[in-house]
């Protein structure tokens, strides 16, 4: 007997912030991943079983997220996790998952531990942090010149995966790192950073910040005349908000991400029916993590047809280690299998132009 | 020796001089009254002596040894308890209670010993708690004991003050306007216990009254202070008859 | 007895479970000072309280000028010009003296009238003039108390709630303090509720008084004939057979229990 | 109504006031021993965080229940008994020890911070505590060589006597485990309220002039109070550390902090009860609004993330309407109810009634 | 040159802080509550503007919606004192702190409902336009911020100082039984304070809002402006002023000149280090109780 899975309805938990710090992630994120469930079960369920999924908010706090996967394992006995909000809370949830090898799927943190051992029941959906900065790095270098490389981030696991990985790609290139800078997330006021990271000479910079300080950040040193530095961000930040300020303030912006952005592409066909079906819905516009929970839920629509009518634990980690598709919506080829447990592996470097984001390159 | 000794005490307060080379000192035994117009510097010189202010001169000296070398919570531990003008009690906690911290010079045992509440901590208890029984029945406060001070009346809490003072077993008691609030009968039990503390308990007592009744009834020895400095000292009678103090204090005694 | 300003009719006020005011009714007519004598806790500041709006009334009525006031918010109370001083000094510590006196009149307009008031508080009390900058929480207690009253004065009352105005002052200031309230009352026509506990000078002053014991009254009439009472003679007079020290320490009952 | 017929100072000293309420409390710890045969895992485990919630409680009460310091800044407190209880078993210091010795020093701890603390009052304490909690974050990473930093640690399986606790695979030991420092916590502090300290705690609080007068060292008595409020908030937070499994930087945040002086306030400042019943709401609470949108959507048909954020605005409101309608905390309530029973059928209805009530400066000092 | 720039940032940010930090100071000068919800008082007063302003939600002319929102939020200040902190009339300071605490939660919940959790940037003519002099530059926002904070501060000095319902309210907050037995109608005077305070927060959300993005948490920011009127001395104006420009000035120092790691802890750390010294506050309001 296989916990959370009944003839009529399997059952996925999510811990999620939707109060907290990280809000405007994790809500659009679940309303995408519902909306994708809804046209499943819509469907007619997959094999006959109405998918539901469980949503406990954190607001980003340890104790919080704990009680939520008591509630979500010892109560509402779910077969899976999705799309789970937070490095801490994901690290802090493995101890229980893996003693009962329940799935943990896309969670909502690029962070390499992710896929820390036993790798068995965890999947990402999405390249990480370290590889995208790696790839944004490399690109930059190659293409725009960059040589002395800095960094500003929060000092978090997330703020740190990416400061580190921009001094590895630094060394493996040879490139010079001139400095970093740290920030507390209430921070408002870049100038005393910037004018350091200037005296330093950067002539790129790694940003691990919130969404609302990357924006500021970019605008200040627009506003101190620094034109001749790039800012390079991560996933975290690969936001329509980010690209749409007024005034163009972030034009110029690079993002390295997992996906390429939907505004621009709102032409192709899945994505203007996505964006379509979620503005109906939640009468919002759709954005990057909304379209990063609906490509999570969909892996799992796809791992759980394929996973076949007898579903098990074990049936559909097969299950998710045969996907292989193009996922039309992020533009990204998804492959899974025994030894990758990562689906797409491929880093899109944009850059903002006339408040879009705009693809220039795909590593 | 005196029992308490102040020398050329001297403070201001910005212009204020509230003490002004004040000399004068109390014997072991006696009650001594200070009287004065409002603002003559009485209670100040009983924050002096609690060392809630330092002077800017002159010296304090209680039994021999000088006062201002300790620091206002060390001053207890010499015995010296006092009551305030305008009442100091706790007021979340109940009578027992906070004649129960008057008891707290008394403490001997540690912070591990009370947590693990110890026979010893239980003995000592017992103890405290006898000494403080004997002045809730000197004082008759035993309707009272477990009541909180926040709902007592004014007159009640005066007493309170008084008995919490006490329960420290001071040598010197310094008591700031023991009866104003009282009425008569409770003024005239408060003489008798002044009288009491002094004969039967041999404890010292330094008082502020403006209740002259009080002061010629229970006093040995009254000062009468103006401006902070000495106007006039001797006995209750002497200081009465003063035409200074009757001038500045006492008025003519027409209404 | 002129006209009746102020009625209270069986009033009845509590502390949570505690009733500290058990059905108390009491008039007082224009013009009169009326004073309240009573043991400690017998409910004298809580009948003042509660007719100047600071505690609710569980029961009963308080009629002012023909109105009912009972169960107002205290500031419309003293805005129709009853005011309270009371017990325990109560001044704002961390303003000034000038300040304090401001305050007391909050509810005036007349800028001129209001100067030529606090010049006559300083005329009586002679060290507010000289502080009148300092901090009046630094004052002595008898200090505070003078500016109390004189703060209270400052409203221009028509009747006063004054809660043991003599408490902490010196003997000569009490002579003042109820001189100045004699000439008040004569001259200004200011109704008085006083509470006291030295009862003879306030029972000399008034001309109408009430005892209270635990929340009730227990004895009125004209001051003189209290004044004459055997009981009110030996308890708050103070004549008893006690000329010398130490000498009859039981008590004698009340006759009135 | 129960009359206590006192014969003896004992009777005022002794723990239970009479034997009806010693039976009562022998029941409710027997119940909580045999709890775990009666819930499942998942109650189970959220009663064990109540409790542990409590334990927080009661060391934040002692300093601001009793001795009158606000702290908004305890959770640094809590990663600082954490991490020392779990560094100390890294270095293969057994359970039965580095537990004790993680109460121990963040007592320690407390006192020294307490030394230039005890100089503030009301809300310059609040926000210096508070500094401090912010800053902990900080610290924790710049000591990444002893807590690793941003990464985390893992906390160890607990053993006793060669006995496994462990929060998940047996949550009944575990807890039995917080049930046992739970009861020898609350102990502690009721020892502490009949002794001398636990009064000169209540005397600084109440007035700081008069405690001098009667001879009670300020400096000396609010530290103390610092140390053991810490050193019992450190025993918390090892617990806490035992319970998430993994911790960082970001796990005792600022936001911890806040909710336990929260807890304590809606409990009722200054008793023990008021920590349990705090424990119960802020820990509780959330989990039940959880469950409550869950049974609601459920019927609705609709989805629990319809509105996002909705559990915690729904719990700020009822944190507003406990305050609102009962400023002294769920223990005022609780008395006033037994009261009504004790005094049955005497009580009057409005006799709860609250009194106008009227606030002093807090400025002097 | 680096210095300059940094002291001017460093002024303008410093005002921020100093007007949330104002709107707690108001507050705490006339009822001595602490409120904590000030900083999501400013968040929801740039919200307001912004949903007033920009274009997808009602799209009014900035300068009829900032006056308008000023207008709204001092109504919800007020109403927030009438429907709920007036039931806590007389109860102690640690309440209210819960309190407020509480209606921070909600009042983060209302802005996230109804303007959503992503980042928005508010249409202001003071977000566009720097000015340069002598190397030094300076965006239109932090001149406003820095004129407007002054000014207001002035006022409220004034305010506070010379008229009569400033005296008032001053009173109410120091001796509340003493303030009725005045005839002064204190409930009342709270709410006007609860109202001007929430018109302040409105002013510092529109100039908070013109200088960056913002979300419903950027009232997170209160907690600095917390530092900053603990430093000036909580319930001073010029010293909430005081404070919030120290904390602003030293922050882009620290980042400019300390190790990575460092720099954001300066704000805080100064806070301790002057409260070891100053244990109230540079213009402390506390005094001793003379007895
Ligand atoms: N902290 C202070 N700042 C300024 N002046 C002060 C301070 N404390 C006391 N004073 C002044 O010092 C003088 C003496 O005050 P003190 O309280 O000793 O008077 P007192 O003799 O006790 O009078 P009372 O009989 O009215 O209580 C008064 O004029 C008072 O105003
Ligand atoms: N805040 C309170 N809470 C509970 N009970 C109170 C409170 N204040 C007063 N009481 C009770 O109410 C009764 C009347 O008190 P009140 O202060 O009116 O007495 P009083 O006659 O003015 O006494 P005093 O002469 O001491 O001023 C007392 O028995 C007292 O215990
Ligand atoms: C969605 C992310 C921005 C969350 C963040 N990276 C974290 O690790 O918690
Ligand atoms: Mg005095
Ligand atoms: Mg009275």
């Amino acid at each position: 007997e296989t916990q959370g899975v009944s003839d009529t309805e399997v059952v996925f938990g999510s811990v999620n912030d939707l109060s907290g710090i990280f809000a405007a992630v994790g809500v659009p994120a679940v309303h995408g991943a519902n909306l994708r469930f809804d046209e499943a079960n819509a469907a007619g369920g997959v094999h006959g079983r109405m998918i539901r999924f469980v949503v406990e908010d954190n607001g980003y706090q340890i104790p919080r997220a704990m009680q939520g996967y008591n509630k979500l394992l010892n109560r509402d006995k779910v077969f899976g996790m999705l799309l789970s909000l937070g490095t801490p809370m994901n690290l802090a949830g493995f101890k229980l998952l893996d003693p009962k090898g329940i799935p943990n799927i896309g969670p909502l943190t690029a962070a390499r531990d992710m896929l820390q051992e036993p790798m068995h029941n965890k999947f990402v959906g999405f390249s990480s942090y370290w590889d995208q900065v790696q790839e944004g790095v490399k690109y930059l270098a190659a293409e725009k010149g960059a040589k002395n490389i800095c960094s500003m981030y929060l000092p978090t696991d997330f703020g740190k995966e990416i400061g580190d990985s921009t001094k590895d790609v630094v060394s493996t290139l040879g490139l010079t790192f001139a400095g970093e800078t740290t920030h507390k997330p209430d921070e408002l006021d870049f100038v005393g950073s910037l004018t350091k990271l200037k005296a330093a000479e950067c002539d790129l910079i790694t940003l691990a910040l919130g969404v609302r300080q990357a924006i500021t950040v970019v605008g200040t040193a627009k506003k101190l005349g620094w034109t001749d530095v790039m800012f390079l961000n991560t996933s975290a930040g690969f936001l329509d908000v980010v690209a749409a300020v007024p005034g163009g303030v972030t034009d110029g912006l690079y993002a390295a991400a997992g996906w390429v952005d939907l505004k621009s592409r709102a032409d192709v066909p899945a994505v203007a029916k996505f964006m379509a079906d979620y503005n109906a819905k939640y009468n919002q516009d759709a954005g990057g993590f909304s379209m990063l929970g609906y490509s999570a839920a969909d892996t799992v629509v796809r791992a759980l047809e394929a996973a076949g009518p007898d579903l098990t634990q074990e049936s559909f980690i097969k299950g998710m280690e045969t996907l292989e598709y193009r996922d039309e919506l992020a533009d990204a080829q998804i492959t899974y299998g025994p030894d990758d447990h990562q689906g797409a592996d491929e880093v899109m470097i944009s850059v903002v132009e006339n408040g879009e984001w705009k693809l220039l390159s795909r590593q | 020796m005196s029992l308490l000794e102040i020398k050329n005490a001297t403070l201001k307060f910005g212009g204020v001089v509230a003490v002004n080379d004040l000399s004068f000192s109390v014997e072991e035994g006696e009650v001594y009254a200070i009287v004065g117009p409002n603002g003559a510097g009485k209670s100040t010189v009983f924050n002096l002596i609690s060392r809630f202010y330092d002077p800017y001169s002159g010296s304090i000296s209680f039994d021999g040894a000088n006062l201002l070398d300790r620091h206002a919570d060390a001053v207890a531990d010499l015995g010296i308890a006092r009551t305030f003008q305008n009442i100091e009690l706790f007021d979340h906690a109940t009578v027992l209670q906070n004649l129960l911290v008057g008891r707290h010079r008394h403490r001997k045992s540690n912070m591990i010993q009370e947590l693990l509440f110890t026979p010893r901590v239980r003995r000592e208890e017992h103890v405290h708690r006898e000494a403080v029984e004997r002045v809730i029945d000197f004082l008759d406060l035993q309707p009272y004991r477990n009541k909180m001070i926040a709902g007592l009346p004014y007159g009640v809490r005066k007493v309170v003050e008084l008995g919490r003072a006490l329960a420290s077993d001071p040598r010197l008691l310094l008591l700031d306007e023991p009866a104003s609030g009282l009425s008569v009968e409770e003024t005239q039990d408060m003489r008798w216990w002044i009288d009491d503390i002094r004969k039967q308990m041999g404890i010292t007592v330094l008082m502020v009254e403006h209740d002259m009744g009080l002061v010629s009834g229970v006093s040995d020895r009254v000062l009468a202070l103006a401006d902070g400095a000495k106007l006039a000292e001797g006995t209750p009678a002497e200081v009465q008859a003063d035409p200074a103090v009757i001038a500045a204090y006492l008025g003519t005694g027409a209404v | 007895m002129g006209q009746t300003v102020l009625e209270i009719k069986n009033l009845e006020s509590f502390y949570g479970p505690i009733m500290a005011i058990r059905g108390v009714s009491l008039k007082v007519g224009q013009g009169q000072v009326v004073t309240v004598l009573g043991a400690n806790g017998a409910g004298k500041s809580t009948l003042l309280k509660t007719i100047s709006g600071i505690m609710e009334p569980e029961k009963g009525k308080i009629l002012f000028e023909g109105e009912e006031i009972q169960g107002m918010e205290p500031h419309q109370i003293v805005n129709r010009g009853i005011v309270h001083v009371p017990e325990g000094r109560e001044v704002f510590p961390l303003l000034s003296v000038d300040e304090n006196l401001s305050l007391g009149a909050y509810t005036r307009n007349d800028r001129v009238e209001i100067e030529r008031d606090r010049q006559m508080v300083f005329d009586y009390f002679p060290i507010l003039a000289e502080r009148r900058t300092q901090e009046a929480g630094t004052l002595s207690g008898g200090q505070q108390q003078m500016l109390a009253i004189g703060r209270g004065l400052m409203r221009r009352p028509k009747i006063m709630l004054l809660d043991e105005p003599s408490l902490g002052l010196s003997p000569l200031l009490v002579q003042e303090i109820f001189g100045i309230l004699r000439r008040l009352n004569s001259d200004e026509h200011v109704t008085m509720m006083l509470v006291e506990q030295n009862a003879r000078v306030a029972l000399d002053l008034a001309d109408v008084g009430y005892v209270m014991e635990i929340g009730r009254i227990v004895m009125e009439g004209s001051a003189d004939r209290l004044m004459e009472s055997e009981d009110i003679q030996a308890f708050y007079l103070g004549h008893q057979e006690q000329s010398q020290r130490g000498e009859r320490r039981w008590k004698r009952k009340k006759t009135w229990r | 109504m129960r009359i206590h017929f006192k014969t003896s100072y004992e009777n005022d000293i002794r723990l239970f006031p009479d034997r009806w309420s010693f039976f009562v409390y022998a029941a409710l710890v027997a119940g909580a021993i045999i709890l775990p045969w009666l819930l499942d895992d998942f109650f189970l485990g959220e009663v064990t965080n109540v409790l542990i919630w409590a334990i927080a409680g009661l060391g934040l009460m002692l300093l601001t229940g009793q001795t009158g310091q606000a702290s908004l800044g305890h959770a640094a407190f809590l990663a600082l008994g954490c991490y020392s209880c779990i560094i100390l078993m890294e270095h293969g210091v057994p359970f039965l020890l580095a537990f004790p010795l993680a109460g121990v020093i963040t007592g320690i701890f407390g006192t020294l911070f307490a030394i230039p603390a005890v100089r503030l009052h009301g809300i310059y304490l609040a926000i210096a505590t508070m500094a401090l909690s912010i800053l902990a974050d900080d610290i924790i990473v710049m000591l990444a060589p002893w807590t690793d930093g941003v990464s985390g640690k893992f906390a160890p399986t607990i053993t006793i006597f060669g006995l496994e606790i462990e929060r998940w695979t047996t949550p009944d030991r575990f807890y039995w485990l917080v049930l046992v420092v739970t009861i020898l916590c609350t102990l502690a502090y009721r020892n502490l309220l009949r002794a001398p300290l636990g009064r000169a705690f209540a005397a600084v609080r109440d007035s700081e002039v008069s405690a001098t007068a009667m001879g009670v060292h300020i400096a000396f008595t609010k530290a103390a109070a610092f140390g053991l409020s810490c050193a019992i908030t450190g025993l918390a937070g090892a617990l806490m550390g035992f319970y998430a499994g993994a911790f960082n930087n970001e796990t005792f945040s600022v936001v911890i902090s806040i909710s336990l002086l929260m807890m304590i306030v809606i409990g009722g400042l200054g008793s023990i009860h008021g920590a349990f019943f705090g424990a119960i709401i802020i820990a509780f609470l959330p989990q039940a609004l959880s469950m409550a949108s869950d049974t609601i959507g459920g019927l609705l048909g609709a989805n629990n993330v319809a509105i996002p954020g909705l559990e915690t605005g729904v719990f700020g409101a009822i944190l507003i309407l406990f305050i609102m309608f009962e400023p002294m905390g769920i223990y005022g309530r609780w008395l006033k109810i037994r009261t009504w029973f004790e005094l049955f059928p005497f009580a009057r209805k409005d006799m709860f009634k609250r009194q106008k009530s009227y606030l002093k400066t807090e400025r002097l000092r | 040159m680096d210095v300059l720039q940094l002291l001017v940032s460093g002024l303008a940010n410093g005002c921020v802080y100093g007007l949330i930090a104002l709107g707690f100071v108001l507050i705490y000068k006339a009822t001595e509550a602490v409120n904590f919800a000030q900083g999501d008082l400013m968040m929801l007063g740039a919200f307001v503007t912004l949903g007033l302003t920009n274009a997808e939600y009602v799209g009014l002319p900035f300068w009829v919606a900032a006056p308008l929102s000023i207008a709204l939020m001092a109504l919800i200040g007020y109403l927030l004192d009438l429907l709920i902190l007036r039931h806590l009339s007389g109860q102690s300071q640690t309440s209210v702190v819960i309190l407020t605490i509480a209606m921070g939660f909600v009042l983060r919940f209302v802005a996230g409902a109804i303007w959503g959790h992503e980042p928005q940037t508010l249409h202001s003519p003071l977000a566009l336009g720097d000015f340069q002099v002598a190397g030094v530059v300076l965006g239109m926002a932090d001149m406003a911020v820095i004129v407007v904070t002054f000014l207001l501060t002035l006022f409220l000095y004034q305010f506070f100082q010379r008229t009569r319902l400033g005296l008032a309210m001053q009173a109410a907050s120091q001796n509340q039984m003493a303030a009725y037995y005045m005839g002064i109608p204190v409930k009342r005077v709270q709410g006007m304070i609860w109202g001007l305070s929430g018109a302040v927060a409105a002013v510092a959300g529109i100039l908070f809002a013109s200088k960056g993005a913002i979300d419903p948490n950027a009232g997170l920011l209160g907690i600095k402006a917390f530092a900053a009127a603990v430093i000036g001395g909580f319930g001073s104006l010029p010293g909430a002023l005081a404070g919030g420009l120290i904390v602003g000035v030293i922050e882009p120092f620290a980042s400019r000149y300390l190790a990575a790691g460092y720099s954001q802890v300066a704000p805080y750390a100064l806070l301790l280090f002057v409260l070891v010294f100053r244990p109230h506050g540079l213009f402390s309001q506390v005094r001793t109780k003379k007895v």
